[in-house]
């Protein structure tokens, strides 16, 4: 049993529109699989059922192994699963070191402590902070998030979702509507994530995706086209026709 | 000075801290013909920091809080009327019953939100006020509760006339609520309910069991608006409907944002700001005061966001700026 | 500068102890009424009658006193508002008398605290039975609901068979029922059906409907006087209850002089039994009416809360006035006892030694054009100064 | 059983009257709730206002009734449009609660200017003659005013949804309320839309103050007391829509005169617990856009 998260057979569908038809896909540990597919195939929505926030109509989520699919949010989190957003969703007015603290208070189990002052956890703070450090974003700890540019403000959606210590990490579009000179600093951070982590990463940069990915699924109209290796993807001719042809030429 | 709260706040009492409680005490000796108002002062200040870490740090918006004042009101004077006239034992079953009815309320409507909470919380306000109405026989309905003594305080401290036992009652309580309200704050939970306040999608997406930590902070809400509530009753001894009306509720959320939302202080500065104001105007012009407040409200909105305290912080901040 | 600012403060102390010289024969009242929400209306009525009183009285005070009137607005029926504002009045401005007092719940919050403070209390309005029983301080110059309701149930069981009861739900509510059913039954009667409005119901219509469709005689109805008696009218009128032979009686809330105009010829013919009529025609409250419309403009008519105001201020300048400017609680109380008035606008009024509540004569009117206008025009006086008739029905247990 | 059928009919005509007026008041917020996402709880404020202009224009000026009732809504209207550029505009993009606290303390301040002008009690209602006594139809007497109230605010209600419906400026205001960003885009001027929809919607609450004057009577605090029934009716109808809080003022009205007729010491408990129900089984309302 190597595989960090499976699907079977997921179905959704919103009135007569199938979003998810019938995917069969499974995460190895420590991977580094890419989902792309073009606009409206349907990542956006799988990522929400992986998380918990939508329910599928049918199938089934296993995580490490274990059924998920009637746990709720939290529980997925709880066992490992972290997500980013395709749309920044931070807290903008705080500090940025609270954004990724309030994700480590959470895996740490502190968050109920009514008496102690947060200020007083070093645990979290530090742990925080080495984050924070490692993804070169220590010098703003203070600032708010609302006061970074954009292109850091994804790597905080990052750290966050690190601060989780996740076992599977799904990354929605970490690179959007970042400027394509800075995508660059994303991408290593993105490289430098530990290796035990298997990552899950919808992107339309197309550069950024065969550089980090090692694997890759095309999905197109709710269904699963090809998946493979970056090179046989490169290759293949129906791939190409939906999808790389109109981008990639 | 905005007690947001968070990880990176310092959690230490700053001197100006103890201002509030040396002013109040002052009062006490300086104006104790001003102490029945004083009492209802400081009451409402427990009330409208219970308010403060819903509205204020969770972000729930609510024009119910009366329910759980009311019913904290209506319990003290059950009690007292019914089984003893013992103070802190009503006190204690009061709280405990407005935390239980915000814990039963709070696990049905916090699963809305915007308009359809609001309106929510008003109906249920609402709805205790006419269960209230009705219930002659517990309530005395629309003619109120009274025509109990309230016991002294551990048999020593009798509530005198002049309200000085009320008042340092009231007192004593209050820095309790506040002592625990401020610990809350900057405490992990309180750092979670600014997160919640601030992006909740966010809050469920790192596993934080954002409904039920509604759920908690809405609970202990309530039992201190109870504990206001039941303050009001046995400082009084007498309890009328106006306790569960959303009038209250509205007048509540209005003293608190005059003073400034989720800042703990707003709490303290803005009951006192409105009361004083109501109290003074009222006297003037008994007939239309209601003017005044009004236009002190729509000032404070046209022309300072973030109610006193945010005037003040914005005057020192450029005090700072231009000394620097 | 310096001599500036001496000169100032020299006058500052002077003034100072001026006020302090002219207080000393100044006894204040606090006077508690509603100026604001729902009930303003009501307060206005206590107001403007005291504020006459002490215009055209100033001068039947002992030399050298004066009355200072201290006016409080409790917002409406809001107990513990009243009780703080009446604490205020005792410990803050040292009042030596309170009044006032539109609403029984405030009434009943104060009564305790006048009794601890030893402060006479003398209620303008307020009419709840078993006030004055909560302190020996407390009297009463309005009235109460029985003292209308059971004589009006007495004489009307002698007219009609069935009758419904439509009241305002509160305890003057309450109480109006429970005298008229009682009046009513001892007189042979039936009751066919009753029911209690909640005090903040504007609209009347489907209760009415009710009644309409179980045909009684006679509609007994209460509200407290104001718009919701305008509303009830209003609905027996837009529904034809008239046509249908449905007599409309109650205490004489239900057309008070202030808002019988409102309420259009729907009222017309309608039976009250009340102590007050502002169109009454004894010399006392000819001069009254006359005066209040001086005061406050020809079309408004002083009602019966105007006078109770009115006669509330003079049982407190006879008080003044027979101790000299010097106020003793006990010996108050004591003159209270004695305090009886042929004057008022409403005729020979006395208070009941025992309860402390008033006594008056009730009359029978009738809704009837005067002039052009709508007026409650005694017809027969069913009672000559009546004890509150619960007091007396519950002494007897 | 005919007591009963015709029992059934009376709570059926009186609840429709009381529900008409509620919609009639209550659709202008509905409106500018949904289209400018304003807490706007001072609405009751131009109800009252309507009521008072077409009062005063019967008892002191000695208007007819119709040209009354027209003054309240185009002086109501035109109120408004002022109070909107110079107040309200300045707070579309403040918070919620920034908002209620506004819209509380211009409650507080017309409350006070009412009493000022018009004192405490409520003001005579004078209808024309042909507006009193009663109508009979199928065997049973209706008051004549409360059927003319039922067929205006029904024509009303119909000329609204063809505004909405058909017409350029309802175009414009559905657009605005889907997408607010999007129809800017398209060339929508929304500031303009904005003005114009607050006064239409003013107007309207003015024409339902002033029409319903005989069943809520216009008093001071009239803005206080009925606010709950005008959020009530918005919320359990949905935001931004027409038919919402005309089924919602409906389904109140005749519910509440049901409840008054057949079991009135109930009270008001039957409608604060079926907003309960209908809010927790539909938070956006009967027929709001499905709450995510």
């Amino acid at each position: 049993m190597n595989a960090a998260l499976e699907v079977r057979k997921l179905c959704k569908s919103f009135g007569a529109l199938k979003v998810a038809d019938e995917i069969d896909f499974c995460l190895e540990r420590g991977a580094r699989h890419a989902l792309i597919g073009p606009n409206g195939a349907g990542k956006t929505t799988f990522i929400n059922m992986l998380t918990g926030r939508l329910r599928p109509s049918s199938g089934q989520m296993l995580l490490g192994g274990e059924d998920i699919t009637e746990l709720g949010q939290a529980a997925r989190v709880k066992r490992g699963l972290g997500r980013t957003f395709q749309i920044n969703t931070l807290f903008l007015k705080l500090p940025v070191i609270d954004n990724v603290a309030l994700s480590v208070a959470e895996r740490e189990g502190v968050a109920w402590r009514m008496f102690r002052a947060a200020n007083a956890h070093r645990g979290v703070i530090d742990e925080s902070m080495d984050l924070l450090q490692t993804l070169g974003l220590a010098e703003d700890a203070r600032n708010s998030v609302a006061r970074l540019p954009y292109g850091k403000q994804r790597l905080v959606e990052i750290a966050v979702a690190l601060g989780l210590k996740p076992r599977v990490l799904l990354l929605d579009e970490p690179a959007a509507g970042v400027p394509s000179l800075e995508s660059h600093r994303i991408l290593e951070v993105l490289a430098a994530l530990p290796g035990d982590i298997a990552i899950l990463i919808i992107e339309h940069d197309m550069d950024l995706v065969f550089r980090f990915a090692r694997r890759i699924t095309v999905l197109a109209q709710g269904a699963i086209l090809a998946e493979g290796a970056p090179a046989e993807i490169a290759e293949n001719q129906r791939v190409r026709e939906v999808y790389l042809g109109e981008r990639h030429v | 000075m905005t007690h947001s709260g968070g990880y990176v706040a310092d959690p230490r009492f700053r001197a100006i801290e103890w201002l509030p409680w040396l002013l109040a005490l002052l009062c006490f000796f300086v104006a104790p013909s001003y102490l029945p108002l004083g009492s209802y002062v400081l009451t409402m200040i427990i009330f409208a920091l219970s308010l403060d870490l819903v509205v204020g740090y969770a972000g729930i918006i609510t024009l119910g809080h009366s329910a759980y004042f009311g019913a904290g009101a209506y319990i003290a004077g059950i009690f007292a009327a019914r089984v003893s006239t013992e103070p802190l034992t009503g006190l204690a079953i009061s709280t405990v019953g407005a935390g239980l009815l915000g814990l039963l309320t709070g696990v049905v409507i916090l699963r809305t939100r915007g308009l359809a909470l609001l309106m929510l919380t008003l109906a249920i306000t609402s709805l205790c006020l006419e269960f209230a109405n009705k219930a002659t026989g517990w309530t005395g309905g629309a003619d109120g509760l009274g025509g109990f003594a309230i016991q002294p305080i551990l048999g020593l401290f009798k509530f005198d006339l002049f309200g000085k036992t009320a008042y340092l009652y009231c007192l004593v309580f209050l820095f309790a609520s506040w002592w625990l309200v401020r610990r809350m704050v900057y405490s992990p939970f309180g750092a979670s309910l600014t997160g919640i306040r601030e992006n909740d999608v966010r809050m469920n997406a790192v596993g934080a069991p954002v409904y039920m930590r509604l759920v908690v902070s809405y609970t202990i809400s309530a039992a201190l608006a109870g504990l206001a509530g039941a303050l009001l009753t046995q400082t009084t001894q007498y309890v009328g409907l106006k306790v569960l009306g959303f009038e209250l509720s509205g007048e509540l959320l209005v003293m608190l944002i005059l003073g400034g939302i989720g800042r703990i202080y707003g709490a303290f500065v803005g009951p006192l700001v409105y009361l004083l104001a109501q109290d003074y105007l009222a006297k003037q012009f008994p007939e239309y005061w209601y003017f005044g407040i009004g236009m002190i409200l729509v000032l404070v909105v046209m022309f300072v966001r973030g109610g006193i305290l945010g005037i003040v912080d914005a005057g020192i901040a450029k005090w700072r700026g231009a000394s620097a | 500068m310096n001599i500036g600012k001496a000169a100032v403060l020299a006058a500052a102390i002077a003034s100072l102890a001026i006020a302090v010289n002219a207080s000393a024969q100044t006894i204040k009242v606090g006077v508690i009424t509603t100026y604001s929400g729902p009930g303003a209306a009501q307060g206005d009525q206590l107001d403007k009658g005291f504020k006459l009183y002490l215009k055209l009285n100033a001068d039947k005070l002992p030399a050298g006193v004066k009355v200072e009137p201290v006016f409080r607005d409790d917002t409406g029926a809001n107990p513990d508002a009243a009780r703080r504002l009446a604490q205020e009045l005792i410990v803050r401005d040292k009042v030596q008398f309170l009044t006032g007092v539109v609403w029984t719940p405030n009434a009943a919050a104060i009564a305790p605290l006048t009794a601890e403070a030893k402060v006479p209390f003398v209620i303008a309005n307020a009419a709840g039975v078993t006030i004055p029983l909560a302190s020996p301080y407390v009297a009463r110059v309005s009235f109460t609901l029985w003292q209308a309701s059971y004589p009006l149930g007495q004489w009307a069981a002698k007219k009609f068979k069935r009758a419904y009861t439509v009241v305002s739900d509160f305890a003057p509510g309450h109480e109006a029922e429970e005298g008229f059913i009682k009046g009513f039954k001892e007189g042979g009667g039936q009751i066919i059906g009753s029911a209690r409005v909640p005090m903040t119901a504007t609209d009347f219509i489907p209760y009415m409907q009710r009644v309409k469709d179980a045909k009684p005689d006679v509609l007994f109805a209460f509200n407290p006087a104001g718009k919701q008696a305008t509303a009830q009218m209003k609905a027996y009128a837009d529904l034809g209850m008239q046509k249908t032979g449905i007599k409309y009686v109650g205490p004489g809330d239900i057309t008070t002089d202030e808002e019988l105009q409102n309420m259009g010829d729907a009222a017309l013919g309608v039976l009250t039994v009340h102590h007050y009529s502002a169109a009454a025609t004894r010399p006392a409250n000819k001069a009254f009416v006359a005066a209040y419309k001086k005061e406050y403009g020809e079309k408004l008519n002083p009602g019966f809360m105007a006078v109770g105001a009115w006669d509330a201020m003079d049982l407190i300048f006879q008080l003044i006035r027979d101790q000299k400017g010097k106020i003793e609680p006990d010996k108050t109380m004591e003159l209270v006892k004695k305090y009886k008035t042929a004057n008022s606008p409403r005729g020979q009024i006395v208070i009941d030694p025992e309860t402390r509540d008033v006594m008056q004569n009730e009359y029978l009117r009738e809704v009837r054009k005067v002039g052009g206008a709508l007026a409650n025009v005694e017809i027969e006086t069913v009672g000559t100064l009546i004890k509150d008739p619960w007091k007396v029905f519950n002494k007897k247990k | 059983m005919q007591d009963f059928l015709s029992s059934l009919v009376s709570v059926a005509f009186h609840g429709l009257a009381y529900g008409m007026i509620l919609y009639v008041i209550s659709v202008g917020l509905s409106v500018t709730m949904g289209l400018m996402g304003f807490a706007n709880l001072a609405h009751g404020v131009f109800a009252m206002a309507g009521g008072y202009v077409m009062l005063t224009a019967i008892n002191s000026q000695g208007a007819p009734f119709p040209l009354a009732v027209a003054g309240a809504f185009v002086a109501v209207a035109l109120g408004s449009m002022v109070l909107e550029r110079l107040l309200y505009a300045r707070l579309y993009t403040a918070g919620e609660l920034e908002q209620v606290l506004f819209t509380i303390g211009l409650i507080f301040m017309a409350v006070a200017v009412a009493r000022l002008i018009y004192g405490a009690l409520p003001q005579p209602v004078h209808l024309p003659e042909y507006m009193k006594g009663q109508l009979r139809f199928l065997g049973r007497d209706f008051p004549t005013y409360r059927v003319f109230l039922i067929l205006f605010s029904i024509a009303i209600a119909a000329l609204l949804w063809f505004g909405v419906e058909r017409t350029r400026w309802g175009a414009m205001v559905r657009a605005a309320v889907d997408n607010r960003a999007m129809a800017q885009s398209v060339g929508v001027n929304t500031t303009r839309l904005f003005t114009l929809t607050f006064s239409l919607g003013s107007g309207l609450a003015a024409l339902g103050g002033a029409l319903g004057a005989d069943i809520i009577a216009i008093q001071p605090t009239y803005p206080f007391e009925h606010l709950v029934y005008f959020l009530i009716v918005v919320a359990v109808g949905g935001l931004g829509t027409l038919r919402g809080p005309f089924v919602a003022a409906l389904l109140i009205g005749v519910a509440d005169t049901a409840c008054k007729y057949w079991i009135p010491e109930l009270g008001a408990f039957f409608i604060f617990a079926a907003t309960i129900g209908i809010l927790l089984w539909r938070p956006g309302g009967l027929y709001g856009r499905a709450a995510t």
